[in-house]
């Protein structure tokens, strides 16, 4: 398991491909790269606040909780902070798993948990000023599935 | 007591962190305690449903014992991801 | 849309990459990679027989039938033929779109179809010999979720 | 008309590929023919719900017409991915 909190730009290939190399007991791959969606056109950059003494152990708590339930063979998520550019990698997860429901789900699962229980906040710059990023229900709603 | 803010939180309050002696017994006492002190705690804590709270760096309610707590963390719903 | 056939190897990291690059209209990007697993310690290659003239038409038209089911901004299909060796990449499936729900979901379809509608037969060889991989009864069942 | 086989099917039958002259009307009759031929292709075509068929490169139904087909391939499920 790889767990990274970091500001710096990550190579998601790159670390799909490390993530990947070597391996002969796994027959699926799973990767979630999130990215800065510039809905209007007029986003000028994400800035992404952390809870620095939480972040690592919520990220591990989630990791480690979905590699117990989907038997994964491994997981890494990297998630970033600061300011980010719109097209710029925000996060992302990869889970390895002999078939491909499990990584599917254990990613699905991931993605579910770190959106509403990892401690981030965004705040989007646009030309318009500057807005938190509003919690939606149906990420809140998304964790019933699990 | 370690008191930290996140996010709208912090930009309400106008500070990332500060110490507060306090003999609030639950999360809900010290946030009455923080409300009644300024406006700006008032405009940070008046909606208590748009808010989460963290004890020493997990996730907890609003009602939990601050007992051998260090650090209490107020914030928005997380947007990660 | 990119769909290709090969022989050749090809590197998932590059291919996610270069899927990747240049947005800003994106959000969600979702890779899958299969790899050639070896259940048993015993597998010497992996044969991957095709069907030349209907295989890009098939992979085409699931892809096609993606996209357009999940409005997303773009998706990439690679699947390889031939013999190959344990930890061997085999195919990948690559969506990206607005949203994680499209993309996960599109990426998850376009799976249980290359599966079982795109003409491919696995041969496993093992030191007791060559054997077909049979289909599950699992994976013509996971169509009907679609 | 063109024939193809693929997988244990191409194994059993002892070729890839062939031209076959034929009168049938569907897949079905055509798999009659070929049953009759030899024993190779009776152990090919003997469990029918073990096989696809694919006309003119789309998958297609064991009654399906073969009028102005050029291509048939017979093969197992798929199994890629």
């Amino acid at each position: 398991m790889l767990v990274r909190v970091q500001a710096d730009l990550f190579d998601a290939g790159a670390e799909l491909n490390s993530f990947s190399q070597g391996r002969t007991d796994v027959g699926a791959i799973v990767s979630f790269t999130g990215v800065v969606r510039d809905t209007d056109g007029n986003l000028q950059e994400m800035l992404i606040e952390h809870y620095p003494g939480m972040t690592s152990k919520a990220i591990t708590k989630i990791t480690e909780e979905a590699i117990a339930r989907w038997s994964l063979t491994d997981a890494l998520v990297i998630h970033r902070y600061g300011p980010l550019k719109p097209g710029a990698p925000i996060m992302m997860v990869a889970t390895a798993a002999a078939h491909r429901a499990a990584a599917f789900e254990a990613a699905d699962f991931l993605m579910d948990y770190l959106k509403s229980r990892a401690p981030f906040w965004k705040k989007e710059v646009t030309d318009q000023g500057a807005d938190w990023v509003a919690a939606k229900d149906a990420d809140e709603d998304a964790l019933k599935r699990w | 007591m370690n008191v930290i803010y996140f996010a709208w939180v912090r930009e309400r309050i106008g500070i990332p962190q500060e110490k507060v002696e306090t003999q609030a017994t639950t999360v809900n006492d010290l946030i009455a305690e923080l409300r009644a002190r300024e406006e700006r705690y008032e405009a940070a804590f008046a909606d208590i449903t748009a808010l989460r709270v963290a004890l020493d760096q997990e996730l907890a309610d609003f009602d939990a014992p601050l007992e051998g707590v260090r650090e209490v963390a107020f914030f928005p719903p997380m947007t990660g991801g």
